[in-house]
């Protein structure tokens, strides 16, 4: 492989990382707007993560190396799971290191470290909080497999770039199965990045947060760093959802018009799908801990969905 | 010749000597010596049938298939001699039999060992039945050795039911008599098993199987096959250990013995008839009825001896099973399932007397923590049952082996009952066994002296059985298994 | 008789040696652990040695014995299927003799037997070296139910419970069940070839309905001892109450001479295979994964919880064996070799972790005689290699990349993938839906080891005992660094793996996969480049990278000062271990969500001037619907049964003449 | 077939099968044991008879010497040592009556046709004018054994058995022309020695259970364990 694809690669795994803040904040933005407020500006996370990273941290006496590890770890893994997927360009070789699954293998790993540090200092609220969140991610896991495995049947392949190829490929076909799928995942994406109506980013009630209670004991660095992977992993499936299902205007060569002109599309596309997130935010309340089954199940309902209607109605026999 | 008459001779002379031996302590040893002449007079007699093919002469004939049965039957008689000498000093010590019964017990077992060897060797279906039921009288005073009203009862019973039903064998022998009558010149010869069975097709078919339903109820009796089994429980467990053992080990052997050989004339005789095999359908069904009713016996005993006559209800049913269900595989595997079955449920009979000694008492629910108490007695009980039960590298694993896929073979729809009865049947005797050997020993239980010699020789034996047969066996019980069906295996 | 059977023939040798050597601890109890253990690990490295010796020549050894029936003198024959499950037996024997010496002191003071620990150990082992070995029916048979009956006096070795003896005597009675069906199922191959030897029933040529019938009793017989669903309630009683190490070599490698029996017979006996067995074998394998995982999350014993993932693992290798049968049933020979290929990949993974797992169990059971997960706590700190070796075991069985157990999920995910290439729709869908089912698994199992690691190892000790545990010693710690590392080397380099178990599905499907390991080590590519490829290396790699640029790149500039202080909590008081979140409070949402399928008794018992009482009891809906009727209905039976012997002597001879006059009747 | 063309000795013979029967109905319904064992007796003489009368009329001579043996045996040895136990064990003035009578004695005329209908098929041309006997004995042996089934006291079993032991005597001589004399001699000789034992265990019964009811020898059983 040349020097050219790389590069590429590595531009685009930057560009998750920086991009990341900026939809995040674009959301808030959006939100606040919609709720009559001014609300802070667009680049405030970055001023958050800032603050953090020069903060010094504090680490409770009863926590273990562990605690201070996983931060590392949990950012690492989300920002390399981001880095396999098409942002600007497709045929990047991260991609081919890891497919789908082990993409979903990736987010799994910074899930699981999450939830360890979580009950690593022994607090309650860090325990009900990995509680939780296992419960989401088993329910919402199986659901997001299906929408995908929906995708690789048609495509023939679990590998991104070898997915969005074939959707380019294909031109515009209305598949009634990519339709469920799309709705599947978006539901899953909802639950796995903790937003309304699954879980509450914005809260530290005992009763409603999930992803929060986690975090509750880490501060400096580690808490931005906890923070950042968690607006990367937004920004993934931002980018997994738009360039998945509507892949025009992303690069096919590498040229550096074709990047730019990728990176024109796809933020255009994640300006939108971040506006329709915060309005769906707005317009939705955020439900019981016990009322999300129902919300994933039906999630794994579109999926499979999707998957009978691909075998049905589009390949027939 | 010789060999034939030392081994037959010896027992009688021994049970002579010994009911007129006043002394105790030599009465054991008399005992064992004289059952030590019996089996070599039953090794060379094999050594002779191995280099002859057949003994025969005096009314007697002993060809490969009792040839085995009669040294199986001399060796488990020296083992269990050895066992009971002490054990029978210990009983008398305790005072539960006196000074006169050790008399009767030790001339009776020498008779007893006489009347198996007379019915294993003669030819002569009369003098069969005659030993047979000279079988039942010499043991059934011993059953009653201790004279409770238990063991009053069980020989009662066991007297009546076994006489019953060898009389009515006796009328079935009456009837093959009758029946040879047209086809055998010679009326002396009339009964004689070798000439009936050269002319088996003459005999007439409607009286042999009439004679034959005689012959199995009567015989079947002994067996213990059910519903005519209920003597075998009581008698095995009232009677003196060595008792079980032998009659466990040796006597339904014998009876099936003699169920076998007159099945032989009747397939012989039904050959050309509609239904030519209703002698092994009927073995087969009273064999398996046996088989699964003494499984379901097993799961609510209380009487550890009672429980193990059980189990050779339940193994006799099973070989005959296997004898009717004819064929050279079945019946190979029927004979070697005589022999490890009768060494392993004699030794395991000789380790439940040591534990019963242990604890002091047959019910199961009082004998608990063996292992912990006495290892060695623990252990073996534990083996035996698992070979019992039919675990390898035992040698009951091989014979069920050959069992179970010869039946899958011939009637494979019967395969899921035996399935289903073995595992009920294993898990009757290991639900009893796991509290007697394992968990903590009750207070003040100590270690008995116990002679673990013969236990070790017959799980040794069936041991080895399970791992290799060895050439020369192989070819006996084959030869054997050709007399019977007529055809080779290897 | 070429180098690999003489280092498997050494290999049985050892073991059986292991087994007399043992026999010394009678008298010096110290023999069991200065004599016996080594030999068991040396025996162990033999038959690792013999393993891959077999699988990289790929060249076949056979041998006969002076054993076995007079007409069919046991033979032996190492081929690449054997060789590979010899190196599963090996790997896990071989840790096991490095962990017993120090494992077994703790027994040197206590009463049991030791003599019969290391014996039957022994001829366990021999036992399920035997079984692999074995190349006909009989010594097959022999071996086999040699290692269900050492094994089961193994499970009975600590009797003085009375759980142990019942645990043991429902092991010992379904290893019998399961041996006869498996011996029966010979037996109709055995009916149609010529003997018991294999290579007759390769040989013979079975009609269909009969091919199909031996399949089932094969399966019952293997799925019984493997421990599938709904069969499995034996499992995780017998299992845990063993010694760790054999708990160990239970769950680790016995579990998995069932697979190999299952894949001898169905694959090379059975030439034919229809696509109803695939069918079956992969609900099967689906409905054991998710009960096992399940009743996993509802234990708080650490070996039960272990266990109850066994049950799941064998599982998720049953699916990709039914996965195998579908596509080698519907002709797909090259998509049958990669299913195996996971499923025997997921079965040594298996092996290695839970051995692991159980190792390290063994380890906290041994430092603080403690099962419980409820007493745990704060571990990692006060045996941390202990604890880091268990967290790797943690990630692999998780299914969590980079580490081994993600692999094998990878590789069944693949060969799921392909189910578009069947013909019937109806499969097509089916085959996504086992691979929904297994992705919620591995979820699910993801969830039961973050309680796992966080109630034991993580916070703070709930019991004075645990708090006093101290690191184990140096014999134990180097077991569980073996095998995690060869979980972290199977992880990370799967195509010299798959090169090496590739000899399996070419001698058993006649197709290896000829483009998984085509682009060099690097990259792993099943099917093909465009179909789906990941690099395990690389993901080490950049993880590595990626952590190191953002460590140095947090060390510049900002504060570095770590300032340590009580947990925050919300700012309630600091927090007390009993405030801590228990395993039982983490499984309620789940438990909530899957309540249909426990068996839950909950209730409150409140208490005059003391906090109120909260019991809950979940138990295997299994024991309910399947295993107490069963015994209801043989205890009936032998109620009436015993009615024959009434005792009155009259009744027995009108039973006698009845059944004369009966018997005249009929023949008349 | 009828009897007219058979000589006045061979009628004889059959009339005295006849009686046989006849004894062994009696002896199923005989209460009073003194009486039961002459019936016995009875019987024993007569079976000798029968068999003396069919060496007369087959011209089997060494049928005499088991009609000697029957006679000495079942007719005079046996009969007196029951009588001598039942004046030792205070029993001859027991009296023991059947259950229900007439249904005994219905199933025993049922036995009977049952028995000959067994024997039908197997009669054959070439067979001695006794092959109706057989018929009979096997009706006698069938009826004691129902004798045993119905009878609780220890010596009426035992005189079931003895009668049981008549009938296949009686077989033996009918049916064939008599047994090879080696098992002749041994079956005696079982069944002397059986009835020696049988005179031990009365004692050893009644010294264990004060009485000779067998119904009251029901310890060993498997039927206890239902309380549990």
């Amino acid at each position: 492989m040349t020097a050219a694809p790389w590069g590429a690669a590595l531009l685009q795994a930057l560009l998750y990382a920086a991009l990341a803040p900026l939809l995040v904040g674009w959301v808030c933005k959006v939100k606040a707007l919609l709720q009559n407020r001014r609300g802070a500006p667009v680049l405030q996370p970055y001023r958050d993560l800032y603050k953090l990273l020069v903060k010094e941290a504090r680490v409770a006496h009863t926590a273990s190396p562990l605690f201070r590890a996983a931060p590392y770890i949990v950012f690492v893994a989300t920002w390399l799971a981001a880095a396999t997927v098409p942002l600007v360009a497709v045929d990047l070789p991260t991609a081919a290191i890891a497919d789908i699954i082990a993409l979903v293998g990736l987010l799994a790993l910074a899930r699981f470290f999450l939830a360890l540090a979580a009950m690593d200092v022994g607090t309650a609220f860090g325990g009900m909080g990995a509680s939780r969140e296992m419960l989401i991610s088993a329910l919402a896991e199986p659901a997001m497999l299906m929408a995908v495995f929906t995708l690789a049947m048609t495509a023939h392949s679990t590998n991104l770039a070898s997915v969005i190829d074939h959707q380019l490929a294909g031109g515009i076909v209305l598949r009634p199965s990519f339709l469920f799928a799309l709705g599947g995942l978006v539901l899953v994406a909802v639950a796995e990045t903790g937003r309304i109506p699954v879980d509450n980013p914005a809260t530290h009630l005992e009763l409603t947060m999930i992803h929060e209670a986690m975090l509750l004991e880490y501060s400096g660095r580690h808490l931005a760093l906890m923070e950042w992977a968690a607006q990367i992993k937004l920004l993934l499936y931002g980018a997994l959802i738009s360039n998945i299902f509507f892949p025009w205007g992303i690069g096919r060569s590498f040229a550096p018009a074709g990047l730019a002109l990728g990176l024109a599309a796809v933020m255009l596309k994640l300006l939108m799908l971040g506006a329709a997130l915060a309005v769906a935010e707005t317009v939705l309340a955020k439900m019981r801990l016990f009322r999300a089954p129902a919300f994933l199940n039906l999630a794994l309902l579109l999926a499979l969905l999707g998957l009978l209607s691909h075998v049905i109605l589009e390949v027939g026999t | 010749m010789t060999a034939l008459l030392l081994t037959l001779l010896a027992p009688v002379a021994g049970a002579i000597v010994l009911a007129l031996l006043r002394s105790l302590a030599l009465a054991g040893w008399v005992n064992l010596a004289v059952s030590a002449t019996s089996l070599a007079g039953a090794a060379w007699l094999a050594w002779s049938v191995a280099l002859t093919g057949k003994v025969a002469g005096l009314g007697f004939r002993v060809d490969a298939f009792n040839v085995y049965l009669v040294v199986l039957t001399a060796f488990v008689g020296l083992t269990t001699a050895i066992f009971s000498r002490p054990y029978m000093r210990h009983v008398c010590a305790q005072g539960l039999t006196t000074e006169a019964g050790m008399r009767v017990y030790h001339a009776m077992y020498q008779a007893f060992m006489f009347t198996m060897l007379l019915a294993l060797t003669t030819d002569n279906l009369g003098v069969l039945w005659v030993a047979v039921e000279g079988a039942t009288l010499a043991t059934v005073l011993l059953v009653s050795l201790y004279r409770t009203p238990e063991a009053v009862e069980a020989a009662w019973k066991y007297f009546i039911l076994c006489g019953v039903g060898i009389a009515l064998a006796l009328f079935g022998t009456v009837l093959t008599y009758f029946a040879a009558q047209h086809v055998v010149a010679d009326p002396a010869a009339g009964l004689t098993w070798s000439a009936l069975y050269r002319q088996a097709g003459g005999l007439e078919p409607v009286v042999m199987s009439l004679a034959f339903v005689f012959l199995l109820v009567g015989y079947g009796t002994k067996v213990g096959l059910v519903p005519m089994h209920q003597w075998l429980p009581d008698a095995h467990s009232e009677g003196p250990t060595p008792m079980s053992a032998v009659l466990s080990g040796l006597l339904l052997n014998v009876a099936l013995y003699a169920v076998v050989r007159l099945k032989m004339l009747v397939d012989g005789s039904l050959a050309g008839t509609p239904n030519p095999h209703l002698a092994g359908y009927l073995l087969m069904g009273f064999g398996l009825i046996s088989f699964l009713v003494a499984g379901l016996f097993l799961h609510r005993q209380r009487d550890i001896k009672r429980m193990f006559s059980y189990s050779s209800i339940e193994h006799m049913g099973l070989m005959t099973f296997a004898f009717g269900l004819g064929g050279p595989l079945a019946t190979f595997g029927a004979l070697l399932h005589m022999l490890v079955h009768s060494l392993t449920k004699s030794a395991i009979f000789i380790t439940a007397g040591h534990a019963a000694h242990i604890a002091g008492t047959q019910s199961i629910d009082r004998i608990r923590g063996l292992i912990r108490t006495q290892p060695a007695v623990g252990w073996s009980l534990l083996l035996g049952v698992a070979a019992i039960a039919g675990f390898p590298p035992f040698g009951v694993f091989t014979s069920e082996f050959l069992l179970l896929t010869a039946t899958m073979k011939t009637q494979p729809w019967l395969t899921p009952v035996l399935l289903s009865g073995l595992a009920v049947a294993f898990a009757g005797l290991f639900r009893h066994l796991h509290p007697m050997v394992y968990g903590s020993a009750p207070e003040g239980q100590a270690p008995v002296q116990a002679n673990m010699v013969p236990i070790a020789v017959h799980l040794g034996l069936v041991l080895w059985l399970g791992l290799a047969i060895p050439g020369y066996l192989a070819h006996w019980l084959d030869r054997a298994t050709e007399l019977i069906t007529g055809s080779h295996l290897l | 008789m070429n180098a690999a059977l003489i280092l498997a023939a050494l290999a049985v040798a050892l073991a059986l040696a292991s087994a007399a050597s043992s026999l010394l601890a009678v008298r010096r109890r110290r023999a069991l652990r200065l004599l016996a253990l080594p030999l068991f690990g040396l025996a162990g490295l033999a038959a690792l040695a013999a393993g891959l010796a077999a699988l990289l020549t790929g060249e076949v050894g056979t041998a006969t014995l002076p054993l076995g029936l007079p007409w069919l003198p046991s033979r032996v024959r190492l081929d690449a299927l054997a060789g590979f499950f010899l190196a599963v037996i090996g790997v896990v024997s071989l840790a096991v003799g490095l962990y017993g010496p120090a494992y077994v002191r703790g027994f040197e003071r206590a009463r049991e037997s030791l003599a019969a620990l290391g014996g039957f150990s022994g001829l366990f082992l021999t036992g399920m070296l035997l079984v692999v070995l074995a190349d006909d029916a009989f010594l097959f048979m022999v071996a086999w139910e040699v290692m269900s009956l050492s094994s089961y006096f193994l499970v009975a070795f600590q009797h003085e419970h009375a759980a142990n003896r019942r645990a043991a005597f429902l092991y010992l009675l379904m290893a019998h069940i399961g041996g006869l069906a498996i011996l029966l199922g010979y037996g109709v191959l055995a009916s149609f070839g010529g003997g018991f030897g294999f290579d007759a029933m390769r040989a013979a040529s079975c009609p269909p309905e009969w091919a199909s019938v031996a399949f089932a009793l094969a399966f019952l017989g293997f799925g019984m001892k493997a421990g599938l669903a709904p069969l499995h309630a034996w499992l995780p009683e017998a299992h845990p109450v063993a010694p760790s190490h054999i708990s160990a070599l239970m769950s680790g490698v016995m579990l998995k001479v069932a697979v190999y029996g299952f894949v001898r017979f169905v694959l090379d006996l059975l030439h034919q295979v229809h696509w109803q067995w695939g069918v079956a074998v992969l609900v099967i394998g689906c409905l054991s994964a998710l009960l096992g995982v399940l009743y996993a999350l509802m234990q708080h014993d650490l070996k039960r919880l272990l266990a109850y993932h066994s049950v799941e693992n064998i599982g998720i290798i049953f699916i990709g064996l039914g996965l195998a049968l579908l596509f080698v049933a519907t002709g797909h020979a090259l998509l049958g070799a990669l299913a195996l290929v996971a499923a025997l990949y997921h079965t040594i993974n298996h092996a290695l972790f839970k051995g692991l797992l159980f190792l390290g169990a063994g380890a906290i059971l041994h430092s603080t005689h403690e099962r419980d997960l409820e007493q745990m706590g704060g571990l990692l700190r006060r045996m941390p290699w202990t604890g880091l070796f268990f967290l790797v075991g943690c990630i692999s069985i998780s299914a969590l990349p980079p580490f081994n157990g993600f692999v094998s999920e990878w590789l069944t995910f693949q060969a799921a993938l392909q189910a578009w290439q069947l013909e019937s729709g109806v499969l097509r869908t089916l085959v996504p839906i086992a691979s929904a089912v297994l992705a919620l698994t591995g979820a699910l199992a993801a969830a039961c080891f973050v309680k796992v690691y966080g109630v034991a190892f993580l916070g703070q000790a709930r019991s004075r005992h645990v708090r006093r545990a101290r690191p184990v010693p140096l014999g134990m710690r180097a077991a569980q660094g073996l095998l995690a590392a060869l979980c972290l080397v199977l992880g990370v380099l799967p195509t010299w793996v798959i090169g090496a178990i590739n000899a399996v599905p070419r001698q058993l499907l006649g197709a290896g996969l000829p483009h998984a390991t085509a682009h060099g080590w690097l990259w792993l590519t099943p099917v093909s480049a465009q179909t789906a490829s990941y690099s395990a290396p690389l993901v080490v790699v950049l993880l590595a990278a990626m952590a190191g640029l953002s460590v140095w790149g947090l060390r510049r500039g900002a504060v570095r000062r770590i300032r340590r202080c009580d947990a925050w909590d919300c700012g309630f008081a600091p927090p007390s271990p009993r405030m801590q979140y228990t395993a039982t409070a983490f499984s309620q949402p789940i438990r909530r969500v899957f309540a249909l399928l426990f068996h839950i008794e909950e209730s409150v018992s409140p208490r005059q001037n003391a906090p109120a009482r909260y019991h809950l009891r979940v138990t295997d809906r299994a024991w309910g619907l399947l295993y107490t009727p069963v015994a209801r209905l043989v205890e009936s039976a032998a109620r009436r049964v015993v009615r024959l012997q009434s005792g009155s002597l009259r009744v027995y001879l009108g039973w006698t003449l009845a059944t004369l006059l009966v018997l005249l009747w009929t023949v008349s | 077939m009828s009897l007219t063309p058979l000589p006045l000795l061979q009628q004889l013979v059959l009339v005295l099968a006849a009686i046989v029967l006849l004894t062994s109905f009696v002896l199923l319904a005989q209460a009073r044991l003194v009486s039961a064992i002459h019936v016995f007796a009875w019987q024993g003489a007569l079976v000798a008879a029968v068999t003396t009368l069919v060496a007369a009329a087959g011209a089997s001579p060494h049928l005499y010497f088991s009609a000697l043996l029957t006679l000495v045996l079942k007719a005079l040895l046996i009969p007196w040592m029951l009588h001598r136990l039942a004046r030792r064990l205070e029993l001859d003035r027991h009296v023991e009556t059947l259950r229900w009578p007439t249904l005994v004695i219905m199933a025993a005329v049922a036995l009977v046709i049952f028995s000959y209908w067994l024997v039908l098929p197997m009669v054959q041309e070439r067979l001695a004018f006794t092959r109706n006997i057989v018929a009979v004995s096997l009706a006698v042996v069938l009826i004691g054994l129902l004798m045993m089934v119905f009878r609780q006291q220890a010596v009426a079993q035992v005189l079931g058995f003895m009668s049981m032991e008549n009938g296949l005597f009686l077989a033996a001589v009918s049916a064939t022309a008599g047994m090879p004399l080696v098992v002749e001699l041994g079956v005696a000789f079982d069944v002397l020695v059986a009835m020696v034992l049988f005179g031990v265990f009365f004692f050893q019964i009644r010294e264990s259970i004060e009485s000779l009811d067998v119904d009251r020898l029901n310890r060993l059983k498997e039927t206890a364990e239902e309380g549990e």
